[in-house]
């Protein structure tokens, strides 16, 4: 029993990951009917936003080294500890929530500048020509980081107050065997809240009402004379926050490296696909539902019936679910069929 | 089919057919026929005055840093061999016969190429090396797999491969070949070494949660552990294989916090073992009292750019490797000394395999006296070496695999700087880990191609 | 552009074709790519392209997923080197056989949708293989290591012949496919690329080939002219699937190993790139394409400061220094950048691949003596 | 004999009902005009005959058997074709391909795999072509891409591709739509020569003067019903006809 509620746990955790990732994928897609094979790498860059970040709290004096005897070798103090002491130590750990404040300036102008310079010229073109271009733009954007992070991942710590476990299980009163990291319960309650804003700002804002309508049907609300497109680039800044946030938190969990959007590229399209093309709360409940019945599939005792399962698992699902029901579990019939 | 009676005959088909393509298609002047005069080898330098070593590491994909710093010893070891710089460990090398005039006279230089981690770019850019820019040897890798594949393609090709990184029992074992040749340890090595150390560190009877990465080198390292600790009492709870890659490690994590394990061996490697040891910290392992015991996570390979990725997780956690910067002995502190003053850091333990595999294949040319690798393959099998770093050093003849020092290490608690992320918690010596070429059976294949 | 294609028209390009594929190992030298192995990968892959195009841009069903056709092919071919012979005839037709038999499995599930859906189902099923083939059907394929020949296969059909020293090499009927230094292994690719793609312009031109453009440009239309739509995706699914096998299968037999890597989704977008690069729905396009690719995984990745520093050897001292940074960047461990650069560009301005910017070039030059 | 039996036929989308009870029957050798008001569930009939959607209930009889629930290129094979609202072409492929493929249907059926003969060496298909893209004055553009033609010549196009697999019965959905009056009266000479050739056709127009030029009856649907069948002068004349156009949006 204990088992089954951690791995629901972990399956919330993922979830809320997946779920954000494809909240922007869908948000993009939804608007702008761009399928968007750079999404990764914006959940990529956002993740960098915390390294860059940790590395300018940590631009570092060079002093020398005099354990290393055989060669003139340096360490790095890094000026914040120089001059502030124990202050500054605190200040650096707490980088990671500190370069959301980074992180929202930047991805919002990488999302526009990728609109605008990019994407706005391709909504025209078939949706292969879409997919290959950004996927194009995925590949440059992942070898500039390369280039200059190196392909090594790197580590991210978390403040001490939100470093170590939480005893859940004693909070519901279930016994002592359910302990959870923190900074897991904190990435989980962080999506949750994100993807409420992202809802509460399309419901109730203008803005959102209008984005909703041209989601539900572009050219009728064109023809109201309301610019879409200019609010549609908006859009795309605003699912690039999404992700980059998606990824900056997942830092602590995931040491970055330049790989890390694809690796959740395909993932976040399946997700998609699960939840419905362009449909918001399918992504949501599908990155959700993806999420547990991976954690599911990866106990010994699934797997001990069904070995390699937790391998496959992700893509039995999206196969299944395109048979039996190919516009995905929330999503309206006939996106994209021909 | 046409069925052939005799080998003779198949082999004089072959020379027969060489020679009408050269006189039917004009063969372009690079493809110069080898191996049909007796005593001619692929790639012979003969009176050219150099000689074309090949350097195949990722460049792009996971392992593409690991791979930039065996490139750079493999250039300071071409430095040194062509007699520039202070000539590193060819100081302290025993026996030592280059003269710091390049290999046999010619001078050396050097093609690279990237082998993406992925078995067909590796061997495709082997290739390359061997059929284009003409490679006498060719080293570097930062897989098994990939070293695996590379090494049977050495064999066909008749080339010489010095292996770089690669850990796998296999690699000198069930696919051992005659013309691959490993310094580096392995798995087997791995558990021996850690395995004292393991009971003396942490007692006897302890009960095992074992994650591994679902392939074949993380079944082997399970296997070599599990074998290697029975003697101290230490039982498998579990064993779980994990998808290669799987990012986010917390569902196979949570079933050890209940599952009366004690011990976490985490056979992971790379990204994997990052991710792994990152998040089993997390989920608070290193805090738990378990039958009545604190828990320990051991990751029996490490190396220093994994403790890099690790961070802070790796703080007091117990590995072997094959090598380390900080050693006292001669060998290591010239090559340190060398590698630092040239790149500014000190190396990492895939430096240093290549790095040495390069001279050793030096060193086994000049004592062949000639570059044909049926010769130098024999004067490297059961050759005896010091002052590299590890010891006294076999390189054996059955199976091709180097015998040294193991070094035992623990994540450093206090790093006094960004390089000095492991201790070395002890030296385990050669006769400790050294096994029976029978253990792992294979074949070598012959000597001539 | 409107040009009709006529049999004396098309029988001239696949003869220049075949001419221009056979003298690579000449013309090929002043670009540094005249060595086996990169001949055979040309040839290969132009292969695979060439069949991919048959689905891809032919019928319009964009397939994330074709790479695990190769992978089954290799497999396939290796098992009968391993069990049965070392010639390579018997061993690439099973090869074909299985990889077609598996395109038909995956066909008639993934064909059940269209557009994007096909293709995450594609994805979706040759991610499944590449993650069984990985690890839990390590017996079957040796998993990370690859399979490989060992000596002590049986090689049941070969067993009349006295075995030397070492694993006998693949032959096509007993002449080596690494004699002539390798150039043998690459005639034998180079005269079924050529085979093959004779079989891609007669199903092009043929009444077959009008109904998969049919299918691409309006299937709609299609089923309301009285045609079964399915039955012709599905044969253009499994041919295709047959001509990545048979690549895989030719790769097995120049370099007899098969890896699960080659099964990978990348790999799969590989396929995808080299025929958009070099011209969706062309014939010669993907060909060309699945070369430039090629070329700069093998070439421009081994250029390193060294030939570098040669290279613009004779600019003053300071500026060697400059030039060699900036363009180190872009070559060696920087070969992804190009190639996602170039990747860019070619989508952004030339949607139809190399082979309409050779169309826009032919053009420019045909209309200036009309102008006159 | 009728060719066509509709008989029954209902079809809901939601709470609307968009086929109410429909019968209908079309006479063979006849030209059988479909008219109403828009939103009377005229395209709707005609999806229900071919099979892009299938009826609630009722039954489709073409020539004596029951078509309903049969793949559309079933109900094609079976003889019978439609002409779009809109061109409905391969915008891709060259004016002669777009001829090729319903011939190709027409002799081959619904699937024959034939990956080795060239199109080019099917001359008697090429012949048929031939003569129906002189019927459209399309044969001197054979080559060009049919995306690029003007909607007439597109609607010519998708007419004579129609008409190569010789149908039993042919429907057109307002094969006028958008046309110039000099284009209008072409297209009414060429679908008199086509009826002339004893063709059945059913048709759907709004624009009177085509219906009145062309048809032999007439049945008007209104709200997804039939309310009146009959001859155009029996339709002029019928209060209920007038009473369904003016109390609908639009005439």
């Amino acid at each position: 029993m204990d088992a089954i509620l951690l791995q629901i746990l972990n399956g919330l955790d993922k979830g809320g990951a997946y779920a954000l990732i494809a909240l922007g994928l869908t948000l993009i897609f939804g608007t702008l009917g761009v399928v968007n094979f750079a999404h990764g790498a914006l959940f990529m860059l956002g993740a960098f936003c915390a390294v860059s970040l940790n590395k300018m709290m940590t631009a570092s004096v060079k002093v020398k080294d005099e354990s290393v005897t055989f060669f003139e070798a340096f360490k790095e103090v890094p000026y914040l500890e120089l001059w502030l002491g124990e202050t500054g130590t605190t200040l650096i750990s707490w980088s990671v929530p500190l370069s959301i404040l980074l992180a929202i300036p930047v991805m919002l102008f990488i999302g526009l500048a990728m609109e605008r310079g990019l994407i706005r010229h391709f909504y025209r073109r078939p949706h292969a020509d879409q997919i290959l271009v950004t996927f194009g733009l995925a590949i440059v954007l992942q070898e500039i980081v390369k280039a200059s992070f190196g392909a090594n991942p790197h580590p991210q710590a978390v403040p001490e107050m939100f470093s170590g476990t939480a005893n859940v299980g004693a909070l519901f009163g279930l016994g002592d065997n359910i302990v959870y990291p923190i900074w897991r319960l904190v990435y989980f309650f962080f999506s949750m809240s994100i993807i409420g804003m992202v809802f509460a700002f399309l419901q109730f804002t203008t803005f959102g009402m209008v984005v909703r309508a041209g989601m539900a049907d572009r050219e009728t609300v064109q023809l109201l004379g309301i610019n879409i497109t200019k609010r549609f680039s908006i859009v795309f800044g605003l699912a690039a926050v999404v992700s980059g946030l998606a990824g900056l938190m997942y830092t602590p969990i995931l040491p970055p490296d330049y790989h890390i959007g694809m690796d959740f590229l395909v993932l976040s399209f399946v997700v998609v696909v699960v939840g419905g093309m362009g449909s918001l709360p399918g992504a949501v409940l599908a990155g959700f539902l993806l999420g547990i019945l991976q954690s599911f599939a990866s106990m010994n005792e699934v797997k001990s019936v069904l070995p390699g399962i937790d391998q496959i698992i992700i893509y039995l699902i999206a196969m299944v679910v395109l048979l039996v029901r190919p516009r995905g579990l929330l999503g309206r019939k006939g996106v994209m069929e021909d | 089919m046409t069925k052939k009676t005799s080998d003779v005959s198949r082999r004089s088909f072959v020379k027969g057919s060489a020679a009408a393509t050269a006189a039917g298609i004009a063969a372009p002047s690079i493809f110069v026929p080898h191996a049909t005069a007796a005593g001619a080898f692929r790639n012979d330098p003969g009176s050219s005055k150099t000689v074309t070593l090949g350097f195949n590491v990722p460049q792009s994909g996971p392992y593409a840093d690991e791979g930039a710093d065996e490139l750079r010893a493999f250039r300071l070891a071409v430095k040194h061999l062509n007699g520039e710089g202070d000539g590193g460990m060819m100081q302290t090398m025993q026996p030592m016969n280059l003269k710091g005039n390049g290999i046999l006279g010619k001078k050396v230089e050097y093609v690279t190429g990237d082998t993406q981690t992925k078995s067909d770019a590796a061997r495709a850019s082997a290739k390359r090396m061997i059929e284009k820019d003409g490679v006498i040897m060719f080293s570097g890798g930062s897989s098994s797999g990939v070293a695996i594949a590379v090494q049977s393609l050495a064999q066909e090709m008749g080339t010489v491969f010095m292996a770089g990184l690669t850990h796998s029992n296999d690699t000198t074992g069930k696919d051992r070949r005659r013309y691959g040749f490993r310094h580096f340890f392995n798995a087997h090595m791995s558990g021996a070494a850690l395995a004292p150390v393991l009971e003396a560190e942490y007692g006897r009877d302890r009960q095992v949660y074992h994650l591994t990465a679902d392939y074949t080198w993380g079944w082997s390292q399970e296997q070599s552990i599990t074998e290697a600790t029975a003697g101290s009492g230490w039982q498998t709870v579990n064993a779980v294989k994990t998808p290669v890659g799987a990012g986010d490690f917390s569902q196979y994590i949570t079933p050890i916090l209940n599952s009366g394990a004690d011990v976490l061996v985490l056979n992971h490697y790379g990204k994997d073992m990052v991710n792994s040891l990152t998040q089993a910290i997390q989920f608070g392992l290193r805090d738990k009292q378990v039958n009545g015991k604190d828990f320990q996570i051991v990751v029996p390979l490490f190396s220093r750019l994994m403790a890099q990725g690790a961070g802070e997780n790796i703080k007091g956690i117990l590995g072997s490797t094959a090598w380390n910067w900080k050693l006292q002995d001669e060998g290591s502190k010239a090559f340190v000394k060398a590698f630092g003053q040239e790149y500014g850091f000190p190396p990492s333990q895939a430096a240093h395999t290549c790095y040495v595999q390069t001279l050793l294949y030096a060193d086994a040319c000049e004592r062949a006296g000639t570059f044909n690798p049926e010769q130098v393959i024999r004067a490297l099998e059961d050759h005896t070496f010091d002052g590299m770093g590890n010891g006294e050093t076999l390189y054996r003849g059955e199976d091709h695999q180097c015998f040294k020092d193991v070094l035992v290490v623990r994540g450093n608690q206090n790093p006094s700087s960004q390089f000095d992320l492991l201790e070395v918690q002890d030296v385990v010596p050669r006769a400790k880990v050294e096994y029976s070429a029978d253990l792992y059976p294979g074949e070598l294949g012959p000597y001539k191609v | 552009m409107n040009t009709v294609a006529t049999k004396k028209k098309d029988n001239l390009m696949v003869l220049i074709f075949a001419a221009v594929v056979l003298s690579m190992p000449v013309w090929l030298q002043p670009f540094g790519a005249a060595y086996p192995d990169l001949m055979q990968k040309f040839v290969i892959f132009g292969l695979f392209a060439v069949g991919f195009n048959i689905l891809f841009g032919q019928t319009g069903y964009l397939s994330f997923g074709h790479a695990a056709f190769i992978g089954v092919g290799s497999y396939a071919t290796v098992w009968v080197f391993k069990l049965y012979t070392m010639n390579i005839v018997p061993a690439i037709l099973f090869g074909v056989l299985v990889s077609g038999v598996f395109a038909l499995v995956i066909g008639f599930i993934c064909l059940r949708r269209t557009g994007i859906y096909f293709s995450i189902l594609t994805l979706a099923l040759a991610q499944m293989s590449y993650n069984l083939a990985y690890s839990v059907l390590t017996p079957i394929t040796n998993g990370e290591t690859g399979l490989q020949l060992s000596l002590d296969d049986p090689r049941a059909w070969d067993a009349a012949q006295v075995q030397g020293e070492g694993i006998p090499a693949t032959n096509f009927f007993g002449m080596e496919m690494s004699a002539w230094d390798g150039l043998f292994g690459f005639y034998v690719c180079a005269a079924v690329l050529i085979l093959g793609f004779y079989i891609s312009v007669r199903i092009t031109r043929s009444s077959f080939g009008s109904m998969l453009r049919g299918i691409k440009t309006n299937q709609q239309r299609m089923t309301y002219t009285g045609l079964n739509t399915r039955p012709y995706a599905l044969s253009a699914f499994v041919i295709s699937g047959m001509y990545a096998g048979l690549a895989g299968s030719l790769m097995a037999a120049v370099d007899p190993l098969a890896g699960a890597e080659r099964m990978q989704w990348t790999a799969s977008g590989e396929v995808v790139l080299m025929t958009i690069l070099g011209g969706v729905g062309t014939l010669i396009g993907p060909v060309l394409g699945a070369a430039v690719i090629k070329y700069f995984e093998n070439i421009f990745s081994a250029i390193n400061t060294s030939v570098l520093a040669d290279f613009y050897s004779f600019l003053p001292d300071g500026l060697i220094d400059i030039f060699v940074g900036v363009s180190a960047l872009f070559v060696g461990k920087g070969w992804h950048l190009t190639l996602g650069l170039m990747f860019m560009l070619v989508v952004i301005f030339l949607p139809g691949g190399i082979m309409e910017g050779i169309d826009r070039i032919k053009n420019r030059f045909a209309k200036k003596p009309q102008q006159d | 004999m009728s060719l066509l039996e509709i008989s029954g036929v209902n079809k809901t989308f939601g709470g609307l009902k968009a086929l109410d009870d429909v019968n209908l029957s079309v006479r063979e050798g006849t030209v059988h005009a479909i008219i109403g008001p828009n939103g009377a569930g005229k395209s709707t009939l005609l999806n229900a005959i071919i099979g892009k959607l299938i009826p609630d209930n009722g039954t489709v009889t073409f020539n004596g058997e029951d078509i309903v629930g049969h793949k559309p290129h079933e109900i094609n094979q079976a003889g019978i074709s439609r002409v779009f609202q809109t061109p409905e072409i391969f915008g891709e492929l060259s004016i002669m391909e777009n001829m090729m493929i319903p011939l190709l249907a027409h002799r081959d059926g619904a699937f024959k795999m034939n990956p080795w003969k060239r199109s080019d060496d099917e001359a008697d298909l090429i012949d048929k072509a031939h003569h129906f893209l002189d019927d459209v004055n399309l044969w001197g553009k054979k080559d060009t891409i049919a995306g690029s033609l003007s909607r007439g010549d597109k609607r010519r196009l998708e007419l004579a591709m129609c008409l190569s697999q010789d149908p039993k019965l042919l429907l057109l959905d307002e094969p006028t739509a958008g046309m110039a009056r000099a284009d209008t009266n072409n297209t009414i000479d060429l679908l008199k020569q086509i009826a002339s050739r004893g063709i059945t056709m059913a048709i759907i127009e709004h624009d009177m003067h085509v219906v009145f030029s062309l048809a032999e009856r007439i049945s008007v649907l209104a709200q997804g019903h039939v309310i009146v069948e009959g001859t155009p002068e029996e339709i002029k004349v019928d209060p209920k006809v007038r009473e369904a156009y003016l109390g609908g949006a639009e005439v």
